[in-house]
C-alpha cells in the first residue's frame, strides 16, 4: 500500500513486518517517533513483541544482546550520542555473533550539541563489526530493514540500517507497505545457528585466550565477506517479490560517465539531480551511491570507479586529522586496481544543506583540476 | 515540480497541514516530499514545514529555499518575519484572514489568496478561539487554489490525517475549499 | 531589575571570527519572545496591592519592578497567563492580541 | 504606560532578592516550570556558580550557540554525565586555585533518574562536593514526552499510550539519595519559591553532595494550561503527591508542609491532559499509593534520626 | 635515572613529570598498576593531585573533561572495554577541544574476553578527533607523555598513549625517567585559551545549529593539520634537553629498502629485529614504524614508502568487512602518489605473539608475489 | 583410602541437596567465598536457570573457552550490563516460548554498586522479572584489589594505600534497592548456607526483580587465611557488620540473625590484612558506625512495614 | 555427588573445528587442581560424625560422599584448610605435600 | 642475548625475582627486559616470568620459546609440567631443592645447579614453613651461576626491590650466592 510516511515510521514498518520480537530503545531526536511508533504498536497488539523500554542506550542494546542470544528477533533504534554511547556493546554484537538489527540517524556528534545531520555518528562505528547500510529514501530504509534481518540472520552478524536526520527521518515522503504475508515468505522466523538455553548449556563469550582469539575472529570475517553476495542475491530475492531492487551500490548513469561522483544517503539521491542537470549541460557526469559500506563493495567500487576520468567522493563526515572517510575508503579500494584521479570533498557537517549548488562546485573543481590540489576540499565553509 | 512552505506558529498543526496535504496527492498517484523545519518547536513561536510535488519520483532531498507558493497560517506572522523570503515571482500567497487579498500590502509581483480558516475552524468546533485549529482548512484553500488535488481525496486525506474530530475537519476542509478568495 | 535591552544577533562571517570551541559571546536578549505570544497580560495598576507575586512567578522574567510597580516587558511576555493567574487580587487581565 | 503616580509609594514586596541571574529571551514554552527553578536557583547561589547541564529541556532553554540566557558560565555535558561531570570540574577548579565556585548539576528528571544515576550514585559514594539540581517534569520532555522513571503512575506519555499508560511508580528517587547518607537531600517546588530558595541557601553552606529535587510543571508534556503551572505544583503539594522534605546524613527526617487536609488526588490528576484517560479505579489505586507513601513520610520523621 | 619500569609504570610516571593536576580512573587489567601507582604517588604526596577515583570510565572521562574545562592538566588511563566505553565521551573531549591525555593499553576487545594484546579498541576510535600515539618501548611511554601534553595543550585537542598489553604494560624495561626541573622547563603549566570560570561566564557547548557547526568542526581538523610539523618540533625540542628523538614515524633502514615494513607498537620493534635478519640474509628490508596514526603523517609516509618496490603492512587489527585498518590507511595515502605494490597481512589478533617468524613468512610472501594475491593475508590463523 | 566400613553406617546428615551444578577444576583460588555463594544459589535454582555473568572473578573462575565448570548456561556479559542482559534474555526466552527458565544477573560488588547501578536501577524500576545476586567481595578482585564502593571504610585496596585508606563508608546497596520499593531484597552469606538456600528459593518463587546480597570472603584481596573464609562470614554476622535481613515490597523489614551478644568489630577486623593498619581510633569509629547501621536496621524492623 | 571424572583438554586443530562464536564445549574437570595444593587435608573417618560439613563448605566441590562419608578428592582438592577448620570434631588434619 | 624462563607458583614472588634480578643488570649497565607470563595468577597455580638480558638495547618484543636457562622456584613443578620445554642444550636448570644437583634426574643435555632457597629463607624469616619467601635467596644463586651481575648489585637491587625486610632478603641472596651448588 502506497502510504505517506516519515523515515522514522518506514523503520518501524519495517520492523514490524520483520516481525521482531523485542525492542528496546531509548528516545534520542531524532529517532523518537520509531519508538513512539513502536509503542503504539504493540499497544494495539498490531506487534506481538516485548518493549523494554530503557534507561539508557547502552542498556538497550545490552538488553537486545541478551534476547538476541535467546533466540528472538531484535530490533532497536538511535542516534548519535546514543549510538556512541552503545559503542561498547556494538562490539559485543558482533563478536558475540548476535544478529540484531538497529535503525541509526544520522546525527552531528555533540559538542556542541546538534540534532541536524552528518554521518560521524554511524562512520565512528566502521570498525565495529556491524554491517552498515546507508539509505536514500523512505522506501529503502523500510525495504532495507527486511532485507537485512535476512543476511544478519544467515551470518549471525549485526546490521545497522542508516538514514539522515530529518532529510529522512522527518521527511514524509510515499512508500510502498509490503503485505505482510508476502513479508512472512520473504523472511522466515529466526533460525539461530546457537541459542542460550538450559537445554544445551553452553556458557558464552568466556574468557579466550591466545590460543583462541584469533580464529574466532577470522571467521568472522570470512563470514562478512559473505555478505556481499548475499545481500545482492537477497535484493535479488526480495526484487522477485516485491518489484524493488536493493544491491551494494547504486550507480546512475556511470556507465559513460567522465566523472562520477561518490556519495550516500541522501546526498546520494539529490546527487542523482545534479547528474541530470550537468548532463543537459553536456557534461558526462555519474553517481554511484554507495549503500553498503560494510562490508565495503570491493569489486562493485573498483569495476565501476575505473572506468571514470576523474571520481569525486563527497564526504558529510570527516576522519580529524585524516580526511572523509568514504574518501579514505574509496582511495584504499582503488589502490593497486586503479589510478583514475580522485578528489575528496567535504561538506554538510552538522546538518549544513547539500544542495544543487554544492554539486555545481563540487563539479567544477573537479572538472577545473588535472589531481586533487589539496587533501581535502571544503565545500560550503565560511572561510 | 510544485514547491510550497507553509508558515505558522508552534502548536497549530503546520506540519500535520503539509502532512495531509502530502496525503491528498498521494492519493492522486502523483508524488510527494513533505517536511518539516528542522529544528526545535515552541508554541507561538514560528514554524515552517514545506512540500515537494511532482509527477515523477523527486530524488532532490535539499531543503526549498525558493518555493513557487506559501501558505501562512497565522497572520500575525506577517509583521513577525518576512513569509515572501525566496518566493518565486508568481507565487500564490495563501494567507488565513478575514481581509480579501487586495486589502494584503505584498508586492503585486506574487497573487494573493484568502481564507478565513479561523472563522471556518470555529465553525466547525475545531479549537477555542485564543487558539483555533486552522490547518485543515487550509489544506482545503491551498488544494484549491493551486489546483493540487481533487476535493473527495483532501476530504479523505483529512479524515485519515487527523487525531480527532474527522468529520468536523473534512467540513472545514471543504468549506475552505469552497470558499477562498482568489483571482488566477 | 531594571528593563532589559534587547541586543544584537552575533553574526560570523567567516571561521576565522568563532571561537575556538561552541561557547556563548552573548545573551539572548536579541531574541524578542514577545513575538510568540497570543494573548497579552495588561497590569491595572489602580488595584495592585504591590505583593510581588507576578514578579516572582514570571518564567520569562518579563515583568520588571519600576517606581515600585510592576511593568510587562512586552518585547519577552510570551503571554502564558501565569501573573495575571497568580495575581492575588486580579488586576491582570488576559487580553487577546490583534491580528 | 499608566503608572499610578498618584497612589501612595509603597514598597513592593519582594519575597526573594532582585538579582537576576537568568535573562528574557530564553526559548523555554509558555509557563515552563522549569525555568522558574533555575530563576529561583540562581537566585540563591549567586553569580560565582557554574552549572553542569546535560541533555535535558535546559540544554535548549538557555538558548543555542553562540548565546545564553545565564549569567554564570555552564558546561553543557553528555546526557549521562552531570553529576561526575560537575565533581570533575570542581576538583579542576581547586586545582587552578579556585576554591569559592559552587558547581551545580543541573539535570532533568530522565538525566537524574534513568541515564544519570550512576554517576550521580558514584558521586554521592565519594560524597564529592557539589550540589545536584534535578528539576523533575516528569518524562523526557527535550525529545517530545517519553516515559522516565520519573513518570507517574497513570500518565499518557508518547512511549506509555493510554491503552497502556504507565503502569509502574515513580521512581522513588529522594529515598535512593538518602540511602546514600549524603549530608542533605531536599525536594522543592517552584510554586513555593520561598521554600526553595531557604534550601538552595541551606545547601550552598554544606560540604559534599547535596540533592535537591524540584518539582517543575511542564504544559506542553503535561498537557496543561501555561497558567496553571504554579497551581498545580501548590496541588501536589497539598495532596501529598509531592510532598515537600529536608534528609539529613540520610538519617534525620523533616516534612517541610503538611496539609491540614490532604487534597484528593482527583483534583491535580483531572487537570492535566496526560492523566485524562484515567478510570475512577486507577485514580483510587493512585490515592492509595500516595496515602501509603505519605504515611511512610511520616513515620520517618517520627522515627528520625534513622 | 635508569629504572627498571613496566610500562604501566612508565605511564604513571609520565603523569607524574607532568604534574598532572587531576586524575580520574577507572581499573581495568591490564591498566591497573597505572592507577595503583599514581593512587600511591597521592598518598605519598609525590603528586600534587586530585584523584577521583570514579565508578566507570564513562565517568573517568566526564570528569576529565570538566577538569580540564575548569584550566587544570588532566590524565586517565583505560583499555579496551574501559576505552570503548568512553565512546561518546570521546567525542566530547575533541568536539570541545579539551586536550585531555589518555593512556590506553591495547586489548583485544570482548566477548569472549581477552586481556591480550591488539590495536582494536584504539583504533575503533580513530575517528573521535584524537591524536594517536603509538608507542614501542616503556621510555617511549613515559617521553610520549609529556610531549603528548605539550602538543595537545597547545592545539586544545585531546591525545592518546597507546601500549600493548603486557608486551610493554606488564614489561620491565630500563627506562631513563628524567629530572621533574628538566620537565617543568620543557612543559610550562597548562594556559588554556579558554576556560570555564564565572569570572568570564560562558556556555560551553550549547546547541550548535547548521549555521555554525561546519565552521567549528573546520577548525578543528585545520588545528589537526598543524599537529604534525607540533609533533615534529616538539621532538625535537625534547630532543635537545633529553637526549632522546621521537617523530611522526620511526623509519628503520629505509632509505635503501626493497620492501618496507610499516608496523606500529611493539611490533615496529620486534620488525627491527626481523630487518636485521634478513639484511644479513642479503635482503634489502627496512621498517616504518608509525608512531602517529592522528594526525596521519601523510607526508612522512609517501615520501619514504614511494621508494620502497614493495610495502607490507602488518596489522594488529581488523576492520570487519574491509581490512587491515594500517593498511587501509596507508593504501589511502599512497592513492595517487605512489604505485608501488602495497601488501597487508594481519596477524596477531588477541594476543597470539608476533614473533620472527611471523615476520618471515611476511617477508617470504612478499617477496613471492608481484602484488598481493589477496584482499587480506593472514598470518598465523589456525586454517 | 582408609574407609571405616566398620562404623555403623548412619546416613550423612545434609543440610543442602546432594545435586551440584557447580564442578571442580574452576579457577577459583584456594578458599574462595564467591564460589561457594554460586554453589549453594545453584542448588536452590536447578539446571532451568540462565546466569548473566559481567566482568568479575566469575568470569575467570568459571574457566576459558571453550570451557566452563557449570551445569546451567551463561552468558558472559559486559561490565556494566548484568541487569539488563537479563532482562534481555529473559524477554527473549519469554518470545520463544520459555516461559520456564529462571535468568539470573550474578555480579561482584563493583559490577553492582558501581559500574552497573544504573543498569540495576532501570531493571527494578520497571520489576523486570529476574534475580540479581550479588556476591560481594568489597573490592574489584579480578583485576587485583582495587577499591569499590563495597569496600568498607578503613580498607586497604591497591587503590586505597594505607595512607590513603578508604574513607567512605560502605554504599547501602540494601537501603538503595529496597527504595526501589521491589518485591525482594535479601542480604545472605555463604556462612549460613541454609538461610542462604531458604531465600534464593524462596526469590525463585516470586515474580519481578528479586535481589540477593550474598557476603563472600576472598582470601586473597583481604589478605586473609584461606581458611577463615567461613569464620570470617560468621564475624560478619555475629558483629553486626553485614546482618543478614529480608525486605519485602522495600517495606517490610525482618531481620534473620540477631546476635545475642554483639561481638566487638575488631575481633573481626584484627583477623584481615587489609585492616591491620587500622588505629584504635579508626576501629572505634567503624565500631561507631555499625552500631549505627544496626540501630536503623533494628528501627526499619521494628516500624515495619514503611 | 559421585567423584568426578577428569575430561580431555579441547584442542582445535583448525578454525573449521571452533564453533562460531566463542561457547563452551566441555567442564573444566580436565583442569587437575590439585596440583595448586601445598598442604593435603587428611579426613580421620574414625573419629567423623557424619555431619557433612566439610562437604558443604568445601569451595571446589572437592569433597564427595561414598558410602556416606565423605572423600577428598585429590585430583581437583586445591588445599584451602577450610574443611579441616570447620570440621566440627577436627578429624581433619592438613598435612604438608611431599616436594 | 640471554634469555631465562623462572618457574614458580602464584603467591611466590616468581616476578618480583625476575624483576629483582633485571634491577641488577641494570645496576651494570647492561639492557633487560623481563615480563610474567601473561595470564591469571593464582595462588599455588604454575606461574611463569621471562628476563632478556643483553648488551645492546633490546628490541625483540616477541615472548621466549627458547631459553637459555630455567630457574624453578618450586621443586613440585618438575612433577606437574614440563619445565625444560624449549630449553636450549648446555642451558642451567637452577632449581630450589636440598637435593645436590646430580640427584635430580634431567637429561644431560642440560647443566643444573640446586640451591637450597627454601632453607635459607626460613633461616631468615622470610615466609612460614608452607610459604617460605625464596624469590630473592633464588635471584642470589641465579646471578653466581650465570654470572650476570655482581654481588653488589644484586644486594642493592634486593634491598630496593622487596616490600618488607630488605636486609633479611639481602642476606638470603648473598647467601644463596655463595652456597649454590653447580659444576660449570
Ligand atoms: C546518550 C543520549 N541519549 C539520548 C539523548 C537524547 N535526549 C536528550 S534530552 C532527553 C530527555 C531529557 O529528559 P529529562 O532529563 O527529563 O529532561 P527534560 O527534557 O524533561 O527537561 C533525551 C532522551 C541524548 N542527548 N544523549
Ligand atoms: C567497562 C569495563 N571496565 C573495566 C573492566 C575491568 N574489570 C573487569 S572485572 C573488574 C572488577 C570486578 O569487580 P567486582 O564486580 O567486585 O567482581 P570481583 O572481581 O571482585 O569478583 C574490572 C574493574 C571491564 N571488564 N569492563
Ligand atoms: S504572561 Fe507570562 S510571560 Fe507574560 S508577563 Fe505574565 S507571567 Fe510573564
Ligand atoms: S500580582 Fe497583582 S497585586 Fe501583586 S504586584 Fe502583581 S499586579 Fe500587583
Ligand atoms: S517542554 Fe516543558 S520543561 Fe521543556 S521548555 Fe517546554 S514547558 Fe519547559
Ligand atoms: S580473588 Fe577472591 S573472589 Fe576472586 S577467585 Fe580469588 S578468592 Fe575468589
Ligand atoms: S582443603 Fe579445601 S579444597 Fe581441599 S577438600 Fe578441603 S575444603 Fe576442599
Ligand atoms: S566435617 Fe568432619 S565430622 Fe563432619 S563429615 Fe566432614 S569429616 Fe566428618
Ligand atoms: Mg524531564
Ligand atoms: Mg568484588
Amino acid at each position: 500500500m502506497r502510504k505517506v510516511l516519515m523515515g522514522n515510521h518506514a523503520l518501524s514498518y519495517g520492523a514490524m513486518l520483520s516481525r521482531v520480537q523485542v525492542v528496546a530503545a531509548y528516545p534520542i531526536t531524532p529517532q523518537t517517533q520509531v519508538v513512539e511508533l513502536l509503542s503504539e504498536m504493540c499497544a494495539e497488539k498490531i506487534l506481538d513483541a516485548q518493549f523494554i523500554k530503557v534507561e539508557s542506550e547502552h542498556s538497550a542494546m545490552a538488553a537486545c544482546l541478551g534476547a538476541s542470544l535467546a533466540g528472538a528477533r531484535t530490533f532497536t533504534a538511535t542516534s548519535a550520542q546514543g549510538l556512541a554511547l552503545m559503542h561498547e556493546l556494538l562490539h559485543w554484537a558482533s563478536g558475540g555473533r548476535l544478529p540484531v538489527v538497529l535503525g541509526n540517524i544520522n546525527r552531528a556528534m555533540a559538542p556542541g550539541w546538534s540534532i541536524w545531520t552528518d554521518q560521524n555518528d554511524s562512520l565512528s562505528q566502521r570498525d565495529t563489526g556491524w554491517m552498515q547500510f546507508y539509505c536514500g529514501s523512505n522506501q529503502e530504509v523500510l525495504d532495507s530493514v527486511i532485507q537485512a534481518f535476512k543476511v544478519a540472520e544467515k551470518l549471525h552478524i549485526p546490521a545497522m540500517i542508516i538514514l539522515d536526520a530529518f532529510s529522512l527521518s522527518h521527511t514524509y515522503e510515499i512508500v510502498d507497505v509490503p503485505d505482510q504475508e508476502k513479508v512472512d515468505k520473504f523472511l522466515p522466523p529466526f533460525q539461530p545457528k546457537f541459542r542460550l538455553t538450559p537445554d544445551e548449556p553452553h556458557a558464552f563469550g568466556g574468557l579466550t585466550s591466545p590460543e583462541h582469539y584469533f580464529e574466532l575472529r577470522y571467521k568472522l570475517q570470512k563470514d562478512m565477506e559473505k555478505a556481499p553476495a548475499l545481500i545482492e542475491e537477497t535484493g535479488q530475492e526480495f526484487e522477485e517479490l516485491f518489484g524493488r531492487k536493493l544491491g551494494l551500490v547504486d550507480p546512475y548513469k556511470c556507465d559513460d560517465a567522465e566523472i562520477i561522483l561518490v556519495t550516500s544517503g541522501t546526498t546520494g539521491y539529490t546527487a542523482r539531480v545534479a547528474v541530470d542537470h550537468f548532463r543537459e549541460k553536456g557534461l558526462k557526469v555519474g553517481n554511484l551511491r554507495i549503500r553498503v559500506l560494510r562490508p565495503f563493495p570491493f569489486e562493485k567500487v573498483q569495476s565501476i570507479l575505473s572506468h571514470a576520468k576523474k571520481v569525486a567522493v563527497i564526504d558529510r563526515n570527516i576522519s580529524y586529522g585524516h580526511h572523509g572517510i568514504f574518501y579514505q575508503e574509496v582511495k584504499s579500494a582503488l589502490y593497486g586496481n586503479s589510478s583514475v584521479p580522485v578528489f575528496g570533498y567535504i561538506t554538510g557537517l552538522g546538518g549544513r544543506d547539500i544542495t544543487l549548488n554544492t554539486f555545481q562546485k563540487i563539479i567544477e573543481e573537479t572538472q577545473r583540476n588535472e589531481t586533487p590540489p589539496e587533501r581535502i576540499s571544503w565545500i560550503g565553509v565560511k572561510k | 515540480m510544485v514547491e510550497i512552505r507553509f508558515h505558522g506558529r508552534g502548536g497549530q498543526g503546520t506540519v500535520v497541514a503539509s502532512k495531509i496535504l502530502a496525503d491528498a496527492i498521494n492519493k492522486e498517484g502523483k508524488f510527494v516530499q513533505a517536511y518539516p523545519e528542522f529544528g526545535v518547536e515552541r508554541r507561538g513561536a514560528p514554524v515552517y514545514a514545506f512540500i515537494r510535488i511532482d509527477e515523477t519520483p523527486i530524488f532532490d532531498k535539499s531543503r526549498i529555499y525558493s518555493p513557487d507558493h506559501i501558505v501562512v497560517l497565522d497572520p500575525t506572522l506577517i509583521e513577525a518575519i518576512d513569509v515572501t523570503e525566496g518566493l518565486k515571482e508568481k507565487g500564490w500567497i495563501i494567507v488565513n484572514t478575514d481581509k480579501k487579498p487586495e486589502e494584503l500590502a505584498f508586492p503585486t509581483k506574487y497573487r494573493v489568496a484568502t481564507i478565513d480558516a479561523t472563522h471556518i475552524a470555529l465553525k466547525h468546533q475545531l479549537g477555542t478561539r485564543a487558539t483555533p485549529i486552522v490547518n485543515t482548512a487550509i489544506v482545503g484553500a491551498v488544494v484549491k487554489v493551486l489546483d493540487l488535488a481533487r476535493l473527495e481525496s483532501v476530504i479523505q486525506a483529512v479524515k485519515e490525517g487527523v487525531p480527532l474530530k474527522p468529520e468536523e475537519n473534512a467540513a472545514a476542509a471543504k468549506e475552505a475549499y469552497e470558499s477562498v478568495v482568489f483571482h488566477s | 531589575m531594571k528593563k532589559q535591552q534587547p541586543t544584537k544577533k552575533i553574526i560570523f562571517h567567516s571561521e576565522k571570527e568563532m571561537p575556538l570551541a561552541p561557547y556563548s559571546l552573548g545573551s539572548m536578549l536579541h531574541n524578542r519572545t514577545g513575538a510568540w505570544r497570543n494573548i497579552r497580560p495588561e497590569i491595572n495598576l489602580e488595584n495592585c496591592i504591590q505583593c510581588g507575586i507576578c514578579w516572582k512567578f514570571c518564567p520569562d522574567v518579563a515583568i520588571y519592578i519600576e517606581n515600585e510597580y510592576p511593568v510587562v516587558d512586552y518585547t519577552y511576555c510570551k503571554g502564558c497567563g501565569l501573573c495575571a493567574e497568580e495575581c492575588p487580587v486580579k488586576c491582570i487581565t488576559m487580553v487577546e492580541e490583534e491580528k | 504606560m499608566n503608572h499610578p503616580q498618584k497612589k501612595k509609594q509603597n514598597k513592593m514586596r519582594l519575597t526573594l532578592p532582585l538579582e537576576e541571574y537568568m535573562h528574557s529571551g530564553h526559548l523555554a514554552c509558555q509557563g515552563c516550570g522549569a525555568t522558574l527553578a533555575m530563576r529561583y536557583v540562581l537566585k540563591a547561589l549567586g553569580q560565582r556558580t557554574a552549572l553542569c547541564i546535560p541533555a535535558c529541556c535546559w540544554s535548549v532553554i538557555d538558548g543555542p550557540f553562540p548565546y545564553s540566557s545565564l549569567d554564570v558560565p555552564i558546561f553543557h555535558c553528555a546526557f549521562e554525565t552531570a553529576a561526575i561531570s560537575a565533581a570533575g570540574l570542581k576538583a579542576g577548579l581547586e586545582m587552578v586555585g579556585d576554591h569559592e565556585t559552587q558547581v551545580v548539576a543541573w539535570a532533568g528528571d530522565g538525566g537524574t533518574f534513568d541515564i544519570g544515576i550512576q554517576a550521580l550514585s558514584g558521586v554521592a559514594e565519594r560524597n564529592d562536593d557539589i550540589i545536584y539540581v534535578c528539576y523533575d517534569n516528569e518524562a523526557y520532555m527535550n525529545t517530545g514526552i517519553q516515559r522516565s522513571s520519573a513518570t507517574p503512575f497513570g500518565a499518557w506519555t508518547t512511549t506509555t499510550p493510554v491503552k497502556h499508560y504507565k503502569n509502574r511508580p515513580k521512581k522513588d528517587i529522594d529515598a535512593i539519595l538518602a540511602a546514600h547518607r549524603i549530608p542533605y537531600v531536599a525536594t522543592a517546588n517552584i510554586s513555593y519559591p520561598e521554600d526553595l530558595y531557604r534550601k538552595v541557601l541551606k545547601a550552598k553552606n554544606i560540604k559534599g553532595t547535596r540533592f535537591i529535587h524540584i518539582y517543575a510543571p511542564c504544559p506542553s508534556g503535561w498537557k496543561t494550561r501555561p497558567e496553571d503551572t504554579i497551581k498545580l505544583g501548590k496541588l501536589a503539594v497539598q495532596t501529598c503527591i509531592f510532598p515537600l522534605f529536608e534528609v539529613e546524613e540520610g538519617s534525620t527526617w523533616k516534612i517541610n508542609i503538611k496539609p491540614r487536609e490532604k487534597k484528593p488526588v482527583e483534583e491535580y490528576l483531572m487537570r492535566q491532559g496526560r492523566f485524562r484517560h484515567l478510570t475512577a479505579e486507577a485514580i483510587a489505586l493512585i490515592q492509595e499509593e500516595v496515602d501509603r507513601r505519605w504515611a511512610r513520610l511520616l513515620k520517618y520523621e517520627e522515627t528520625s534520626p534513622l
